[in-house]
This record gives structure tokens, C-alpha cells and sequence, in this order.
């Protein structure tokens, strides 16, 4: 893994809009025009959820698709954080620091992408498919655990021709996200192929096989607890595949080859 | 009116009392874009060992109930000669002082690290971490032994004239003698104190929120406990003292100065308010305007009892 | 569903986990009118010493800001002849057990309270105070000295064949080899934790809040730190372990019980909520039924590491 | 000092009515049949201000002027907890163990009794006063810093012929309501005296020494921190006068015979 090749920003954004996408998923747009505009997808920003010290800690979300000056965070309604992010009204300040970490690195021009998200994993996947701007084909595939935990509305899914799965059959096909994933790889067998995943850990464990087994380069962004976020308190170690120590997930990470990491250890989801 | 900040510790002259805690602002390099160095009289490593640290397990890091955190970092860091070689270009020397942490898990390992120490320039002094609650190896038993504590520090003094402070742990019921001792092998400084030892469990799904089962609690929780260390200290020996343990804004900073301390180390609150050494001093300031104070220092150790 | 909450500890049966914390409770009867005895397994009272305590200057308990007590009550009690005298004919045994807290600045003074408490009926066992952070005077250095709490717990252990919980505090880095020690010396249990040591300032007025400057710190910001007492005592030591420090829910009930906890001690939560027996209990209850555990006691030590 | 001759009752109040009496003064009535049908002036309640636990303690309250069913707790907002306090609404629980401790003693038939307040001191006497009820002859002083702290309202003070002194002249005696005792003492010399007094310390101990130099006796109630409210906990420690430990302000007072106790030390107001 490369080492962080940004710089932290401080800003203190101000919420613009907020709205709920269903069951405890919101989308939030914030006005801040310096992360916004450095933000790559993979990148995260370290948000500080109260005025005060309660809770203690920033919480850690992925960047969304930016439009112009406008940053989006869409997250789900998790623990006392979460809730109080959802709770900010338009005009609100919300101070962050961002665009931290290292983002996915772009397909090689003949590589052809497939984002494979699970649930709430799909934000980073978001902003990436915004940077193809329709000039690079590739597949969005999602999994949900039904209809009623969707993240991305029904607009976005066609605009964006989010291929759906879900664990129930009550939205788009009924299995996982991995088997669409499994079916695209046998339809596209010729093809040069370089997945982007991020979800819960499961799903990219399973994800990881069918690439390595494959030999398919494939990136997935990890989630771990954070304090600092930015490289210097050690708190975001993710054990190496090599065994050899730990990365970094906010300097090293979140976005790793999927080939670099032990997903059996570590992490929560 | 204007308050002067500045703090004579012994040898030493800071610009302001404030400090960083060890481990919360890594080699001094990584938070270059969000503080403003300036407003700390100095800077504490991470704590470097000999060989380099993987570190515990994840998670190592999570919040408690009661509004502080524990992590189980275990001291992972870039051994001494990692740090030379990839950071003492970059240490933030031209702004503001830097002392070096340093950790063992023998009396050797801490001289060989501080002996390979004593040859990079711009490093003001060491803090020796003999008081981390996530590593326990065998060999030293320091969270508790006064001798095991005082030869740490006599072999240290033995091979570097730079300031030295020990950073000691709260789990002594009585501080007095450890810290007298400490004093007689050569500390110029205490730094009271490290971390609880703490543990946080999800009823729910049964497991400990950290990978390494218990860490070390920070933030506004350990501060009543930091602060009657500090006090009971500063009862005993004649040095300066730094603070460490929930400092969050500038009314603690001058709770820990009333109680004995002329150094402010700032921890956890780092990754909630990066702005903190710049508000913390400012709110520091206003109280002494409020007060009448000209010099931060005239505050220390004037509790009132 | 019916969950079965007694808790057989040794060769005691209690009818719930639930205890009092030593010095919250009195000496068993203030409580009368507010609260359901009945829930508590056993009632421990405030600690007795040889002789009256006067006990320390007021004031005496004061608030943290992070959501804590400290109280320096300075073991103000009857002496033991008092307590036989005025509160042998009150004492709670009808509804629970009685456990009487014992403290003394000897090992001579404890063995002389235990005598004498041996002459009274209806007395469970005894709960050896040997970690209170607000008496400090020569003679025992309890806090921290293996030898000295060992010392205690076998004098005591020649005079008595009641059940003997020690209660240690949470100032040692490392609980292990006192906790061993005292096994070996006899003890039936041990209760963890006491109080930590804090102190609280009034920036403003710059005084102490307390009349004795330093002060037990209880409540919510305690419980991560007993917790880790009480998982680190259970990997060593095969005895009932009570646990008291910042319990407030049926939750922070089953996270000692996970950790490894028999006993659950309510203490600094009585002054605030006298209805916590019942709340606690029907709390841990609700958990219980929702993770289909029909027995309270299947829970303990049931950590998933 | 007698043992607590009363037994604490648990009682979830119903707030009725919260008003602003002046400044940071609070007037609140609370239907609490069993608490205002036992209590006696001097008495107080240990009241729960939050839901939660945060503040953590109890406040311990003066028992106010009871009207049947209804307690009045009259307070000062100072802190976080009778901030929460005066936050309260009509139909609001508040939870409260109460009467506690000792009340003052009932003046004996031969004796003229005078109230003497401080500030909000007067919360206990205005009790007495009411159990009076017309049928004791009785005066009623009461000190204040200015008419901006007034504690007490116009109307009631008509009503009880309430004597003002305040430090800078703003309302009544331009002076301190101990001067206000020095005078009326000298005025009623004849006859048999108790006084009742309740206010700040150093307030006190100038009654205090008043009546000590004069032989007249008297009653005080302190205040001091305090967890349990019922004895149990012996954090409400004042000094006795004999030098011989302490007393539990919860237990054997908050009503003390001012020759009881040593008020040089301890306490805060
Ligand atoms: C790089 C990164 C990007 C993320 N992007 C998104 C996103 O776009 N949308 C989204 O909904 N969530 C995202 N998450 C997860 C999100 O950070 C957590 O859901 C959130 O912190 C929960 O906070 P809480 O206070 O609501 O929950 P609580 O459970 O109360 O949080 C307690 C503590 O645990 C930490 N924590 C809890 N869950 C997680 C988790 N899954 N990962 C890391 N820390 C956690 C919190 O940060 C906090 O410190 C991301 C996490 C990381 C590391
Ligand atoms: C027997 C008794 C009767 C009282 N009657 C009245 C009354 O009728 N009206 C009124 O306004 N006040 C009265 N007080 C004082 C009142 O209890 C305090 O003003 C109140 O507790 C302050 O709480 P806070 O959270 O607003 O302030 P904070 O300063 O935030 O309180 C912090 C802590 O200190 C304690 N504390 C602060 N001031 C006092 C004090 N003066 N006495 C005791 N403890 C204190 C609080 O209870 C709390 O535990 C009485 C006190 C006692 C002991
Ligand atoms: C994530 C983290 C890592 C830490 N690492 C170290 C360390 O390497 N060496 C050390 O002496 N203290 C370490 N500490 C302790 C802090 O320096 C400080 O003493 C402690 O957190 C109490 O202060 P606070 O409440 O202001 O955080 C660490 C603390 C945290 C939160
Ligand atoms: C006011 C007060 C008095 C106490 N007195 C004693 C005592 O006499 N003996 C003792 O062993 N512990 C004493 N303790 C400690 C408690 O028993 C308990 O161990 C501690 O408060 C932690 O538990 P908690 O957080 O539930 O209160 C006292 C605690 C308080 C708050
Ligand atoms: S969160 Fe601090 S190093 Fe990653
Ligand atoms: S407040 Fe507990 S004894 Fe008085």
C-alpha cells in the first residue's frame, strides 16, 4: 500500500439538506468546497458528530457522490453518532476533516470495472461510478438484505443501472450479491476484469475468493474503529495477509488490493 | 492585559504549558495540516521501543459509557531505528520542542534505545513510559515497583544529560515513594499519569469491544484520578510536573496548574478537537484575565487547601 | 419464561446477585421505608473499625464532570461495639444476608473486629476493607502490598469460619498476585473494586471540593476500570468475585457477570434511584429472557474471548 | 440532637405549577399528598432532577409552605441540577424521598419566636410561619443582597408582614437582617425569645453569636452536600460544637440548636 498521498483538511461544512432514503438510512448534503472537491472515492471523512465531547470519538464516513462544492454522506442510523447526524438540520455546521485515506486506485484502461457493494458499502461505489461520468462501462451490482433496507433510491438505481440482489427475493434477484458477481464473471469470461467491493466483512471474504480463485485484481474498503484518522494513533490496524504486522486503514487503507489483507481477523461490521 | 504563557521547568523553557500526550499525536509529522504547532510548548512521541511493534490486535479502540475511551494500541511503533531513519527529518524541531517517549520491556531496552536517541539532534528530552497498561512481558513488572522504576531511570540519567520525565501510571494506591525515588535516580520530571487499565463488554453479543480484551481508558474519567496524582506528587517532590488524563478545555488545564502541574498534556482530545491547543490556551488565557494573573505560572500549585 | 436468579457462591446461596456496595447501605436499616430488601442476595454494611471513626471534614461528597461521585467519608463509623450494640437488634436477616465490611489500620485491628463480630448471630460472613483510599495512617500499606493484604486475610481466616470476601483496590496494575495470595491465605471471594483515588477543584474558588482534598471516585466512570479488575482476577483465581463499581443497569450487571462476576454490588446508584434492586434485577431478567438464559447464573464468566 | 424521628416516604410527585419568583428564583408547587401531609418545617426533600444520571446526586430541597396536598419548593438556580429543575412542566413526574430529617422544634408556650432569613433561607421559616397558622405571635426578618434577589414576592410579604433588610437599601432597612434581630431584641427585651434562622453561613454564625452573647436560644438549619438524605451514607458531616466527630446534617438536623454546632468549619453555601 502506497502511504497517504493527501493532505488532511479541516473544514467546517454546512449541511444543506438531509433526508432519509428508508428505515434508518440517511442522505446528508453538506457545502464544503475544499473536501469536496479533493475527494476521491474510497476517501472518508472523520466527522464530529457534537458540539460537545459526548460521544467522544468522530465517526468515520465514506465520501458520497460530490456534485460541484456539495459533499454527500449516507450512512445508516447505527449508535448515538449516527443519530445525531441524522438529527442536524439544514444550515447546521458540521466540522470535518477530509478527504482522508487512500482511494481506489482508477481501472487500467483495459480493465473493465464491476462495483460490487453490500448495503451501506455501496457510498464509496457511489462516487466512483460519478467519476466514470459514463466514459468508462463497467457493472454496479448490489446487495440488500430486503426492500426495506434499501440505501439508494429507486431514481438513482435506474439512472445508474445498479444491478440489485437481495437476501429475501423482495427486490431484484433473489441471492447475493456475489452471485450476481459470480453469473457477470462467467458472462464476461474474455473480458479483463478489476473488481471494487465494499460491504460487510462476510461479503468480501466471499468476494475475495471468487477473485483470487480467479485471479481478478480487486480492491474493497475496509471499516475498523478509528480515533485520530489521520495515521497517527494506530487505532484502525488491519492484520496484513503477509502476517507481517498490521496496516493502517485511514492512512494505509480504507481501499486495499484485497490480496494485501487477512480478512479472518479484525474489524467489526 | 497580557498573560504570559510561557513555563520554566527546570532546564527547560516552554512557550506554552501545553504538550502532546504520547501515542495520540504520533512521530510529530502526521497532524502537519490541522494544528498549529505553535501553541505547544512541546511535542511527546509515540512511545519508541528497540525493535519495531506490530501492536495488539483489532479493535484497539472504542468509546465507554461514562464519556471516555479505551484503546489497545500496544505500543505498536516503528522501533528506534525506524524512527531515525523515516522520521527525524521531519520532526516538528523549528515550531515547538520535542521530547521522544521511549519503552522497554528491560532496563537494556530502554538505555539502547535512548543511547541511539542521544545522537539525533533537535530532541529536547525523553519521556520514559514506564506505565503502559496493554504490553506486560515478563522481565519488568513496572506498573508497580518502585526499584524496577528508579533503575530504569538511573540507567537512563547514566548515558543522556537531556530532560527526562516519567510518565508513571495510576494504578498506585500511593504515589510518594515511587515518585521520590525516581527523583533520587535523576527524573527532572513526572509525567501523571498514563492510562487506566479498563475493559468495556457488549452485553449483546457477548465479546469485549476491543481485540486485546482490556487497554488503556483515557479522557474525562481519568482526569479526578490524574489530578490526585498530580496533587499528591507535587506533595512529595520538588520538580516540575506534566498532567495527563481528560484534559478537554482550558478550566481543567488550570484545575491540573492549581494542583501541582506545569506541563498540560493534551490526549484523546486531539481526535474529537484538533483545534484544542488553540482554544484550550485561549480559554486559559481568559481565566487569567478574569483572575488578574499576569503569568500562567504564578497558577501553579496555588490550590487552596 | 422464569428465570432463575439465585447464585451459589461457595458455600453460600444467595437469592440474587445483587448486593450492596459497603458505606452506600449504612448499617442495614436507614433503608427501611424505600427499599425491597428482598431482591438483594445480601446486604454489606458500612465498614467497622475497632474504635469510632469521627470520619473526615465535610465537605465530604462532590459530583465529576464526567458523570461520577467522590466521596471522602473518611470510614466514619459506631466501632464495634457500637454497631453490636445499636444495630445488632436491626440488622435486615429476615429479607437477605448480612455480611459485615471490616476495616482496620493492623492486622491486629481486623482480627479484633472479626472476634468480637463473631459473638453475633445471623452474620454471613465478612467483607475485609483493605483498600479504602481515604484512611492512610502508618502501620498498613494496603493499597498495593501483597504480603500485608495475605497478612490480613489469614489472622482473620484463625478466627473465623464465616465466609470472607476481601475487597481490593482497583491501584494495582496488575490484580493477579494479590489475588492469589489471598486464596492461598484463605479468602472465600473477593470484591472488586473500591473506589479509585480522585480529586476534584474548583478552578473559580480554587479549592478542593472535598475538606480532605482527595476522595473515593465512584459511580459510572469506575465500571470499565473494575471490569477489567474483575475479567483479569477471574483468569486467575477460582473463587466467587463480587463486583462493585459504577453499576446502574441490568446491562452493566451482565457485563460483570460475563466478565466473570457472581456478586453485583450496588453502591454510589442507591443515592440516586433507591427502586435500583428491583429495576436492576427485572433489567437483568429481560436480558435474560431475550437471550433465552434461564438461569442467571449460567452467565458467569461466559465472556466470548 | 434527636434521632430521626420520621420515616422517609418515596413519592413521584406531580409538578402543578413552576414560576419565576425574580432573577434566578424558582417557585415550584408539587402534588405530593403522603410528603406534604408529613412534613414540618425544617424538613427537606431529596429530589431526583433527572430522569437519568445525569447530575448523578439527588438536591436535597427545604419543605416549603405545603398546602394540603400540594409542597412548595422555592430555589435558587445555581448548577446543572436546579437548572433541570426550573426546566420543569406541569404533569412532569419528580421523583423525591421525603420529609428528612429533623424539623425545628416548636417554640414553648412562654416563648416569642422570630424568624430569621437570608436569601433563600427563608424557604424553611416560610413553612414555620404557615404552621403558625395566625395562633403564635411571631416576627419574620429577612435579609437580602437587593430587591433584584428578592426570594420571596410583594404579596406574600404584606401577607406575612415579612421585615426586609437589604445589603444596599434597595428594598426595607438599608442593612443586615441581623441588625434587624439586634433591634427587635433590644426592642422585645422583656420577654422569652427563640429564634429560627436559616440563610448563609456567615449569616449564621452572626446569629449565632447574637444569640449566644444574649442567652437566647436558638435554631439554625445548615446546609451541606450530601448523597443518601436518609443517614446512611455519612457524607453530610458538620462539626459539633464540643469538638467530639460530627453530625449528619440529614439525620440529626438540617435544624440544629445553633449552640450544637461548630459552624467555623465545614459547610458551604
Ligand atoms: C472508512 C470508513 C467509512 C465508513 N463509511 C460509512 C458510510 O459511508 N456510511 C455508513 O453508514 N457507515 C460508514 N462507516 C461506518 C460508520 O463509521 C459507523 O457506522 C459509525 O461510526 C457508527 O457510529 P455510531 O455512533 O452510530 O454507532 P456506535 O456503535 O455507537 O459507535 C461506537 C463506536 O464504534 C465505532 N464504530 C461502530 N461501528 C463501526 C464501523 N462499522 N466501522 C468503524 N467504526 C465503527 C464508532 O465510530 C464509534 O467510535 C464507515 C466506517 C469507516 C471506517
Ligand atoms: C437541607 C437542605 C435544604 C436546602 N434547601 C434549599 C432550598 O429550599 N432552596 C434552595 O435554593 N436551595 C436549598 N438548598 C441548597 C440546594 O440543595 C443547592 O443549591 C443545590 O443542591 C444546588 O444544586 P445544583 O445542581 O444547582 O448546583 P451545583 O453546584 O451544580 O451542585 C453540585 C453539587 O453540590 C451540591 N450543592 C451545591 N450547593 C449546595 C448547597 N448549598 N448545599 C448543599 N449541597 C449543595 C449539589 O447538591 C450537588 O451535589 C438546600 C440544601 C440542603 C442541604
Ligand atoms: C490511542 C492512544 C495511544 C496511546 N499511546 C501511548 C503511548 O504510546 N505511550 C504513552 O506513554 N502513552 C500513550 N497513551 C496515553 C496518553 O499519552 C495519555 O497519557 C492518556 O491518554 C491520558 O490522557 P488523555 O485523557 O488526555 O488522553 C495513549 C493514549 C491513547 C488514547
Ligand atoms: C459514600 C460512600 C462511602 C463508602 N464507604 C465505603 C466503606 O466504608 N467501605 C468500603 O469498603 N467501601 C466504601 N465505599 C465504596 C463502595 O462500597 C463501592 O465499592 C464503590 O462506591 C464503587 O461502587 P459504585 O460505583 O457502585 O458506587 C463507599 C462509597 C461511597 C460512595
Ligand atoms: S485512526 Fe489513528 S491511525 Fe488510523
Ligand atoms: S446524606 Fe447520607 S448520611 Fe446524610
Amino acid at each position: 500500500m502506497t502511504d497517504r498521498n493527501n493532505t488532511p483538511i479541516a473544514e467546517k461544512g454546512v449541511v444543506e439538506q438531509v433526508r432519509k432514503i428508508s428505515g434508518s438510512v440517511w442522505d446528508m448534503t453538506i457545502h464544503s468546497p475544499a473536501i469536496a472537491g479533493a475527494s476521491r472515492a474510497g476517501q472518508f471523512v472523520h466527522v464530529r458528530v457534537s458540539d460537545g465531547f459526548n460521544p467522544f470519538l468522530r465517526r468515520p464516513l465514506s465520501v458520497g457522490p460530490c456534485r460541484g462544492d456539495y459533499l454527500r454522506l449516507i450512512f445508516v442510523v447505527k449508535g448515538v453518532g449516527t443519530r445525531l447526524l441524522a438529527g442536524k438540520h439544514p444550515g447546521d455546521i458540521i466540522d470535518m476533516i477530509g478527504p482522508l485515506g487512500n482511494p481506489f486506485p482508477a481501472p487500467e484502461t483495459d480493465q473493465y470495472p464491476i462495483l460490487v457493494a453490500g448495503g451501506i458499502g455501496m457510498v464509496p461505489l457511489l462516487l466512483m461510478d460519478n467519476q466514470f461520468v459514463n466514459s468508462i462501462d463497467h457493472d454496479f451490482l448490489l446487495g440488500m438484505r430486503s426492500s426495506a433496507h434499501q440505501t439508494v433510491d429507486d431514481v438513482e438505481i435506474k439512472r445508474l443501472k445498479i444491478v440489485i440482489a437481495s437476501d429475501d427475493g423482495s427486490i431484484g434477484y433473489h441471492g447475493t450479491v456475489i452471485d450476481l458477481l459470480e453469473n457477470r464473471l462467467t458472462e464476461l469470461k474474455r473480458r479483463k476484469i478489476v473488481v471494487y467491493g465494499c460491504g460487510p466483512v462476510p461479503m468480501l471474504q466471499s468476494l475475495k475468493e471468487v477473485c483470487v480463485s480467479r485471479s481478478i485484481p480487486a480492491y474493497i474498503s475496509l471499516e475498523v474503529s478509528m480515533g485520530c484518522g489521520v495515521g497517527a494513533c494506530q487505532s484502525c490496524a488491519v492484520p496484513r495477509a503477509d502476517g507481517d504486522g498490521y496496516y493502517l486503514v485511514c492512512r494505509d487503507g480504507p481501499a486495499f488490493r484485497a490480496s494485501a489483507v487477512d480478512l479472518n481477523a479484525g474489524g467489526r461490521s | 492585559m497580557r498573560v504570559d504563557t510561557s513555563i520554566r521547568m527546570g532546564r527547560l523553557d516552554l512557550q506554552t504549558p501545553l504538550l502532546t500526550g504520547s501515542g495520540t499525536f504520533g512521530y510529530g509529522d502526521e497532524f502537519r495540516s490541522l494544528v498549529d504547532y505553535s501553541r505547544f510548548g512541546g511535542v511527546v512521541t509515540k512511545s519508541i521501543s528497540l525493535e519495531p511493534r506490530p501492536g495488539n490486535p483489532p479493535p484497539r479502540i472504542c468509546e465507554t459509557s461514562a464519556g471516555g475511551i479505551i484503546n489497545s494500541i500496544g505500543l505498536a511503533n516503528l522501533g528506534v531505528d525506524g524512527f531515525i531513519a523515516g522520521k527525524a527529518g521531519v520532526l516538528p524541531v523549528d515550531e515547538t520542542k520535542l521530547f521522544v517517549s521511549v519503552v522497554g520491556d528491560s532496563v537494556e531496552e530502554f538505555v539502547a534505545v535512548v543511547e541511539r536517541l542521544e545522537g539525533v539532534a533537535g530532541i529536547s528530552g525523553y519521556e520514559l513510559n514506564v506505565s503502559c497498561p496493554n504490553v506486560r512481558r515478563g522481565g519488568l513488572d513496572l506498573g508497580g515497583d518502585r526499584d524496577a522504576v528508579a533503575a530504569v531511570v538511573s540507567e537512563v540519567r547514566s548515558v543522556t544529560g537531556r530532560f527526562m520525565s516519567v510518565k508513571l501510571t495510576p494504578h498506585y494506591a500511593v504515589i510518594g515513594p515511587v515518585a521520590e525515588a525516581a527523583v533520587r535516580a535523576g527524573a527532572d520530571a513526572f509525567t501523571l499519569t498514563n492510562t487506566l487499565s479498563g475493559m468495556v463488554v457488549d452485553a449483546e453479543s457477548r465479546k469485549p469491544l476491543l481485540g486485546n480484551v482490556t487497554g488503556g481508558y483515557s479522557g474525562p474519567p481519568l482526569k479526578p484520578v490524574a489530578l490526585a496524582k498530580v496533587w499528591q506528587a507535587a506533595q512529595v517532590v520538588d520538580v516540575p510536573i506534566w498532567a495527563s488524563g481528560g484534559i478537554i478545555n482550558g478550566i481543567d488545564g488550570i484545575e491540573f496548574m492549581l494542583a501541582g502541574a506545569s506541563g498540560l498534556q493534551l490526549g484523546s482530545v486531539l481526535f474529537a478537537d484538533y483545534d484544542a491547543p488553540v482554544r484550550i490556551l485561549e480559554e486559559m488565557i481568559e481565566y487569567c484575565v478574569r483572575h488578574g494573573v499576569d503569568r500562567l505560572s504564578d497558577l501553579i500549585g496555588r490550590l487552596e487547601v
